[in-house]
């Protein structure tokens, strides 16, 4: 594998770029593996990526419908912090974000993490207290974050009126070292990685059965042919339930339409990402030059990657009330994706029903940030049986009562 | 953008008019009941790439609660009908037989 | 002890179409029955005037009937009146499970007069305003904007719509912002 | 040079002048011109830069495919970046200036980028910037960013001076696009008697129709136009709409409109953009085709421009390019440019010709005009820099080796055509590869289905592949007729009038140019001239193995521009599938998704902003807080008073004076916003047991009892005090945000659970104004009112009475948040007001204190009462609170019984609620945790609990604060350790959450 720097690209350059090889080998599946990885989005490529860098699991193969990234890892705002509520939550999303602070270098592929900062508005008392409740949390967790002053608000972000009519900002939850990154690079970085460990990567491989044998996994019936391994893993945001009950279990999961879009690009104006959860909408200026814009989720399942466009409407209406500047701006694009949702809004990384079946789902609207700690911690779970990054997701504990909430802080966690 | 038929006024009203409220048809079950059925009635969930029954209330209209039997890969729409009911009415089944062959749904089917 | 008042005091503002508070309006919320003779014909008596079908109003000058679900009717009736018709309703339907308060305070009440008033209602609401499919008489609870509402033509030319009292000035801008001279649609006769 | 021609343009008015500045140079141009035009009629043809390489820009294209006459238009509150100026109608003191260059566009330093393109191929920042680390945030980052980005952005404290809003418009056919096929369409359908509404983008009806020439039933495409207009404009079930675009299509017939009312003329009243939210039963797309540019190298310099758009400006504008054009196609329509641009007087040194065949008879009437006509040639290079000096001639089929060199200022290019298909595809319709035209054309059979599962998009003439005028013109007849039969008229079958153009060769796809162009060349051949991709790049990311279509548009940027790809997708695409081996169908397009070309943020918000953001919830007596210096907090989409500041107190102040006037003498609360449900009906009392969790059917008339309700999963969502009405009518409080979300609480369960039980509700909050006459003064102050006996046996506390007080035909509820002697008097909301005003001033005597939501929670947190949204936060259950007596143990079942028997609220370690005083009576930290020792397995401090609510408590004259703290009940006394910002932790000592008057003997006298 050629290694990527300013060198190589200038030494390419005296021979037309003709000598870059592919990014991931081409590969078709072989008839075993150790561990077979269902989805080539980010966590499934970060699972096995980890599996090899941290346990020598190499056998690995990660079987992708349609092309690698082409889920939600290519649809999302690229939105990265850590400054949740809950213990479970603020320790693996502060793992996912002290690995993107390296994961250029770990994956030699720019995924351009760019720490600018990441600030959550309180516009009433109550955004007040929780946020401040949660920065005091996170002292506890090892996560940085302060409760910072409108005034200090205002100077990170000049283009934001803080004295709005309707909800003045009355402070802001700021972690400094959150941020954003290039989505599609991410995927892609893993997805070089991974191959360059050996591990294929195959796309356009429809999963279309589950095998089991004495209610252990066995293998997967695919479109490109049965494949059998020992360990499964199920990492496919927005057909997690299909997939389940390919594998004869169900899982607490509703699958609804999260959408988003940007504007043309102007050049640089914010240089932070603010997310205002009272009026429901967030916003950061991409590398590009675009306002990066979501907001919540539609209210009924939905499979068609298209989503209902009051939305758009009420979340722009939210955002031109707190940057007025980019009512002149045009809307250039929106999108939507499919997000899975589970009963308390937290994720489950878990053990299943089904022996040696592992599964990774109901990331709702939070997925990216926590791409690369979600590998970590389920990649420890595959090999090992449990991981402490993990053991709170588990399936059980819907039937415990043992929810992990962080509506109780956050309104829109993306 | 979707418009639903509200069963009780008539009005073909689109979703701003309307409140999603989830899955219909799920039984409840208080207390004694197993740790199996309580876990059911409050998380599992039909999340089907197809044919879904679910509950919706005209809240920015005549207020009621309805049923709907709604398409997630596309939308379409089978029909609506008042929520007092415990499993979708014939018609409806019979509707939905009409466009999608064979299609079945676990509880009744 | 001093008059009750409107929540705007029939605050006025003319635009392509003329936007005004009604002020004072008796209303009674009555839930019943629809399909029970006894209760519909007390409350059609309380009210005087006939029973509105599906998603009419039945109106007589200050007096009226809005059918406004399957089990309720808004029982319109000039302010002071109020109690007296609600008193009335219990009384008759004393033995019958039902309910009627005196929401007349609760809400508030506007009228849009002009050409442009089928216009100015479809800036706002997501409901076909076209003569042909929303006609005088006709009721619509619906929202507008971003509040609930309900309304009705008494003419080609004049609409009334009720909201929830808190939410009258908003309404009254959101009104007077549709109505704006300029801002005609030119669509529906405006 | 480019030009205005001494005659010509058929959409200008030479005889009303318009005066602009580009640049700060003062300009004219004409009525009807475009900023594109009339810059082009000044010779002013560099216009913009390109987004990585700065690469000076000229129009390529006349229309919304534009992707590089973008400009800076307006200024200051006015001020709009990104504005195309070939869809930018002149006015008169119309300001632009071009964007992303420094320090001129003349002189633009970041066009060093050109000369380094060969180190900045396509992804080459995915493959450095790296090292070191600590340089991508210093140094790589902010370079990157402040190249790229494209117009300025608007001043911070910048706000629109204009107004928007939305239109709601139900029709049963729309059509979109005004050009011949749209009218026709339009007109088929409405002779069904179906509501039409058809929608043009820019001011003009006929499309290119007129440009391009041909007959239509005997008349000239222009004159038909006019016809069809009048005809359509005369029928009364059909609405025209010009300056509308068809935006975008949605599910279940929802297309949005979106219509520039005042872009070319800012003066004029009215809002600037209406939004029309459109619900179609059918709607038919005849949005045209786009003309495709020729991948040859040097194809991005100024005077490289599509043959068609050069066509547009001669004959609409009467605009020339340049003197000597010289014409490459792999086709016959771009012969008409020739033919227009001689007959103009123009000189057209050549028509090269890809085609080893040649053109038809354009090609015949062209050679006979005197062109010379090279076939079977392509260009090799174009030569110049900020404009076009000539073309290099080559074998299309070589590899680029140069047989000529013709000089000219201008080249008029054109490799075929492209349906329009965004609106077929944004809700789902599917595309065929036409191997013949060499395009995607919608796919029969295969259109977005509606609600119903029946399709409701159609598409019409050139946009459906059909690129004839006879075969357009019929195609849309019939498809017009279709979408009326389909939306349930009855459509005579119409014949569409007999048109009449030349006819035509079939094109020559042609991806390259030359065929087997050298690297050197594929490397200054562009696909996408916004963002500098050129077919180097697209051929540079399929060997790295970004094959999918979705890889290359995102590794290369290709189509990602603010055009969306309308100029470059087809040529990049198939670039892609040459460079793979594989057919264009089986590489297969991106997704094409709303708007089709960029629309504003303020016509999306609509009227929404200001005073109209978001409704703001108004008591009756708001007005006096606003008069007496309220300050406001907002309460879900009320605002409540926090406090009543006055002369120079801060609020701290405030505070304290209102709680102290309270404790001491006399307090006044608008409390109007509490929620007010009635529960009526024979199983009203059966109902509310299922809904508290204690026992509401035993409740006397006449009383009141404090209830709390549950989720179903357990935790406490509201809690208020009941009052029995009668024997079957109940009146329940909740809180002032539970008000609406409680009453949609109630009426879910009896329609959709318990629909046989005969229970009516209402919501009556607003019906009333309520306020709280608080402290040891109040009887005293209700009894000076008089009208009804207040007095402790006659009005217990607990209990309720109906009267009047002072004239108020008023209900008083003896009840108290406060721990004081207090009465709840609820009045009509018209009375409300008044009632205010007099007990203020009957008060005076007993200094009477209105108080806020503040003061409120300090009086309830003394007296150790909990408050939703502080002491619970969705996961709290009422046993966390010490709530077990608020709890039946006799009810077999009520919402969260079953939850609340989960294991793990079962858990003795649940965090238990408790009063907490810090050793120096300082104010405990708001959400402050309770450490315990080491940490868990994630390397996380361990807790052991936190502060639920925090105060100054001016009663006690210290801090008192509640909080939840493991095994708290059993540890009374006890000391610990509270985290604080600043990095320290404070001490706090566990006791009882009561802290004033335990006996509760004060709200009891």
């Amino acid at each position: 594998m050629t290694r990527y720097s300013a060198f190589a690209i200038a030494r390419e350059a005296l021979r037309d770029h003709a000598g870059w090889d592919r990014a991931w080998r081409r590969a078709t599946p072989k008839k075993r593996y150790d561990v077979v990885i269902v989805g080539a989005g980010g966590h499934g490529l970060a699972t096995a990526y980890y599996l090899g860098k941290n346990f020598g699991i190499t056998n690995v193969a990660v079987l992708e419908k349609g092309w690698l990234g082409g889920g939600n890892t290519g649809r999302n705002t690229t939105i990265i912090r850590s400054n949740y509520l809950q213990d479970p939550s603020a320790a693996i999303y502060e793992k996912a974000r002290s690995l993107y602070e390296t994961m250029s270098q770990d994956l030699n592929y720019n995924v351009m993490f760019s720490p600018r900062g990441v600030m959550m508005l309180a516009q009433t008392e109550h955004e007040v207290r929780g946020y401040k409740r949660t920065a005091h949390a996170n002292s506890l967790q090892g996560v940085t974050t302060e409760f910072i002053s409108p005034k200090r608000v205002k100077q990170l972000v000049p283009i934001m009126n803080i004295d709005g009519p309707r909800y003045p900002v009355l402070g802001a939850l700021w972690q400094a070292r959150g941020g954003t990154a290039r989505h599609d690079a991410v995927a892609w970085g893993y997805a070089r990685a991974c191959s360059a460990m050996g591990m294929d990567i195959i796309q356009k491989c429809e999963v279309t059965g589950v095998m089991s044998e004495g209610g252990r996994v066995s293998g997967v019936a695919t479109t490109q042919g049965d494949i059998a391994c020992d360990k499964l893993g199920m990492v496919v945001a927005g057909h997690s339930g299909a997939l389940a009950e390919m594998a004869g279990f169900r899982i607490p999961i509703e699958s609804v339409a999260l959408q988003a879009l940007v504007s043309e690009p102007i050049k640089p104006c914010m240089d932070v990402v603010v997310m205002a959860n009272t009026v429901h909408g967030y916003m950061s200026q991409s590398d590009k030059g675009e306002m990066v814009i979501g907001g919540g989720t539609d209210a009924f399942n939905n499979y068609t990657q298209r989503g209902s466009f009051h939305h758009i409407e009420e979340t722009v209406r939210a955002l031109v009330e707190t940057f007025p500047m980019i009512s002149r701006l045009k809307m250039l694009r929106q999108w939507g994706g499919i997000v899975d949702v589970t009963g308390d809004r937290s994720p489950i990384l878990s053990r299943t029903p089904l022996e040696g079946c592992f599964i990774n789902c109901g990331w709702g609207t939070g997925g990216f940030k926590a791409i690369p700690g979600s590998g970590w911690g389920f990649a420890e779970l595959m090999a090992r049986g449990h991981s402490p990054l993990t053991d709170a997701f588990s399936l059980d504990r819907f039937r415990e009562g043992r929810f992990i909430d962080e509506s109780v802080a956050a309104g829109v966690a993306h | 953008m979707l418009t639903l038929k509200c069963p009780y006024c008539g009005v073909q009203a689109e979703e701003t008019e309307l409140h999603a409220g989830g899955e219909a048809h799920l039984t409840r079950f208080g207390p004694d009941s197993s740790d199996d059925d309580f876990e059911t009635y409050l998380f599992t969930r039909e999340n089907p790439k197809g044919v879904h029954f679910e509950r919706w209330r005209h809240s920015h209209g005549c207020g009621k609660w309805f049923h709907a039997a709604r398409c997630t890969m596309t939308l379409e729409v089978f029909g609506t009908y008042p929520a007092q009911t415990t499993e979708p009415p014939q018609d409806i089944r019979d509707a939905i037989t009409a466009k999608r062959p064979g299609w079945t749904w676990r509880e009744f089917s | 002890m001093s008059e009750p008042v409107s929540a705007l005091r029939r605050a006025r503002y003319a635009g392509f179409v003329t936007v005004e508070e009604a002020g004072l309006q008796g209303m009674v919320q009555i839930r019943g029955d629809l399909s029970s003779d006894a209760f519909t014909s007390a409350v059609s008596d309380a009210a005087g005037v006939p029973m509105p079908g599906l998603r009419e109003a039945s109106l007589d000058g200050r007096n009226g009937l809005l059918w406004m679900s399957p089990d309720e009717l808004m029982l319109l009736c000039p302010y002071p009146e109020a109690d007296r018709a609600m008193a009335r309703l219990q009384a008759t339907l004393s033995d019958t499970h039902h309910l009627a308060l005196n929401v007349s305070d609760a809400r508030a009440m506007f009228t849009l007069q002009g050409n442009g008033v089928r216009d100015v209602l479809a800036k706002l609401a997501p409901v076909d305003m076209a003569p042909d499919a929303f006609r005088p008489g006709m009721l619509r609870r619906t929202r507008l904007a971003q509040v609930a509402a309900a309304f009705w033509l008494r003419s080609d030319t004049q609409a009334e719509v009720i909201c929830f009292r808190s939410v009258a000035p908003y309404m009254m801008e959101l009104l007077s912002t549709a109505a704006r001279p300029g801002s005609a649609v030119g669509l529906h006769g405006g | 040079m480019s030009m205005r021609l001494p005659t010509g343009g058929r959409l200008t008015d030479r005889s009303y002048r318009m005066e602009f500045t580009f640049n700060g140079k003062r300009m004219t141009g004409y009525a009807g011109d475009t900023l594109a035009s009339a810059l082009l009629a000044n010779d002013q043809l560099l216009m913009g830069r390109s987004f990585k390489y700065h690469r000076p820009r000229g129009p390529v294209a006349s229309g919304a495919e534009e992707p590089n006459a973008l400009v800076n238009l307006g200024k200051g509150d006015r001020f709009e970046p990104n504005q195309r100026a070939t869809t930018t109608e002149l006015f008169n003191g119309l300001t632009a200036t071009s964007q992303n260059h420094w320090p001129s566009l003349e002189a633009d330093i970041g066009a060093l980028n050109t000369h380094l393109s060969r180190v900045l191929p396509a992804g080459f920042y995915y493959k450095m910037f790296m090292y070191p680390r600590a340089f991508w945030k210093h140094v790589y980052e902010p370079f990157i960013r402040q190249s790229a980005g494209l117009g300025k952005a608007p001043d911070a404290e910048s706000r629109d001076a204009d107004s928007y809003e939305h239109f709601y418009h139900f029709t049963d056919v729309l059509v979109v696009g005004g050009g011949v096929a749209g009218l026709m369409a339009a007109k088929t359908a409405a002779q069904s008697g179906a509501k039409v509404l058809l929608l043009e983008q820019s001011a003009h009806w006929g499309g290119r129709a007129p440009v391009d020439g041909g007959t239509i039933g005997g008349q000239s495409p222009e004159d038909w136009t006019d016809a069809t207009l009048a005809e359509l404009q005369a029928m009364p079930n059909v609405t025209l709409r010009s300056r509308t675009m068809g935006a975008g299509v949605y599910d279940h017939g929802y297309a949005l409109g979106y219509e520039r009312l005042t872009d070319h003329a800012p003066e004029a009243p009215g809002p600037r953009h209406r939004l029309w939210r459109i619900r179609a039963k059918q709607i038919v797309t005849a949005t045209g085709a786009i003309e495709r540019p020729l991948s040859f190298a040097g194809n991005d310099i100024p005077g490289v421009m599509l043959a068609s758009a050069m066509r547009d400006y001669l004959v609409n504008w009467g605009v020339s390019i340049g003197d000597r054009t010289v014409v490459v196609t792999n086709n016959d329509d771009a012969y008409r440019t020739a033919i227009a641009l001689k007959k103009a007087g123009l000189d057209v040194p050549a028509i090269i010709d890809a085609r080893s065949y040649g053109g038809g008879a354009l090609m015949a009437e062209a050679r006979a005009m005197g062109i010379r006509v090279e076939q079977g040639r392509g260009v090799a290079k174009v030569l110049g820099g900020k404009r076009v000096t000539g073309v290099a001639v080559c074998n299309q089929l070589g590899e680029g080796a140069v047989l000529d060199e013709i000089a000219c200022d201008a080249v008029a290019m054109s490799g075929g055509w492209s349906p329009v298909v965004h609106l077929w595809s944004h809700c789902g319709g599917k595309l065929d590869w036409d191997e013949a035209g060499a395009f995607f054309r919608p796919r029969a059979g295969a259109a977005p289905t509606d609600a119903d599962g029946k399709p409701f998009v159609s598409v019409a003439g050139a946009a459906d592949g059909h690129m004839t005028l006879a075969g357009l013109l019929q195609d849309a007849a019939e498809t017009g007729a279709a979408a009326a039969t389909a939306a349930g008229f009855d459509a005579a079958q119409t014949v569409a009038p007999e048109a009449e153009e030349v006819a035509e060769k079939p094109l020559e796809p042609v991806w390259l140019m030359p065929q087997g162009a050298r690297y050197d060349l594929r490397m200054k051949a562009w696909l996408d001239y916004q963002n500098d991709v050129k077919v180097s790049d697209v051929q540079l990311a399929a060997r790295e193995g970004y094959e999918s279509v979705e890889h290359t548009k995102r590794y290369t940027t290709l189509g990602m521009a603010t055009d969306q790809g309308k100029l470059s997708n087809i040529n990049g695409l198939a670039t892609l599938s040459n460079a793979l081996g594989e057919s264009i169908p089986q590489v297969g397009t991106t997704t094409f998704r709303p708007p089709y070309t960029p629309i504003s943020m303020g016509a999306i918000a609509g009227e929404a902003h200001g005073a109209l953001f978001q409704p703001v919830r108004q008591t009756p007596i708001h007005a006096w807080h606003e008069e007496n210096g309220a300050h406001w907090e907002p309460v879900g989409q009320w605002r409540r008073p926090y406090c009543y500041p006055k002369g120079e107190e801060d609020h701290a102040q405030a505070v304290i004076r209102e709680v102290k006037a309270v404790r001491q003498s006399l307090g006044l609360l608008d409390a109007s916003t509490l929620g007010k449900i009635i529960v009526k009906g024979p199983d009203a009392g059966r109902f509310l047991d299922m809904l508290y969790t204690n026992m509401m059917s035993t409740l006397k008339p006449g009383k009141c009892r404090y209830g709390l309700m549950c989720s179903e999963n357990g935790f406490l969502i509201d809690d208020g005090v009941v009052a029995r009405i009668d024997e079957d009518t109940f009146l329940c409080h909740t809180t002032t945000g539970g008000a609406e979300s409680i009453h949609a609480h109630m009426e879910e369960w009896l329609q959709t659970e318990w629909w046989d039980w005969q229970v009516y509700t209402a919501n009556v909050t607003e019906q009333f104004a309520q306020i709280a006459v608080v402290g040891p003064k109040a009887r005293m102050l209700l009894e000076k009112l008089g009208g009804m006996n207040v007095s402790k046996e006659a009005l217990p506390f607990m209990a309720w009475k109906d009267g009047t007080l002072g004239g108020f035909p008023v209900r008083v509820y003896r009840i108290s948040f406060s721990g004081e002697l207090s009465y709840e008097i609820a009045t009509p909301a018209g009375h409300g007001r008044a009632l205010w005003d007099l007990l203020c001033a009957r008060g005076a005597e007993w200094n009477i204190t209105p108080y806020g939501t503040e003061a409120l929670h300090v009086l309830r947190a003394e007296k150790g009462f909990i408050m939703i949204g502080d002491e619970t936060d969705g996961t709290v259950i009422p046993q966390d609170l010490g709530l077990n007596w608020a709890i039946s143990k006799k009810k077999v079942d009520y919402l969260g019984k079953r939850a609340q028997a989960w294991p793990h609220m079962t858990d003795p370690a649940r965090w238990k609620l408790v009063g907490l005083l810090t050793e120096d009576s300082s104010v405990l930290p708001e959400g402050a945790y309770a450490v315990a020792d080491g940490t868990n397995a994630n390397g996380q401090r361990n807790t052991q609990g936190r502060v639920t609510s925090t105060y100054f408590s001016p009663t006690l004259g210290r801090g008192i604060a509640m909080g939840l703290v493991l095994n708290g009940p059993d540890r009374m006394g006890e000391v610990i350790e509270f985290t604080h910002i600043e990095g320290f932790t404070v001490p706090a000592r566990i006791v009882d959450p009561v802290f004033y008057d335990p006996e509760g003997e004060k709200q009891n006298v």
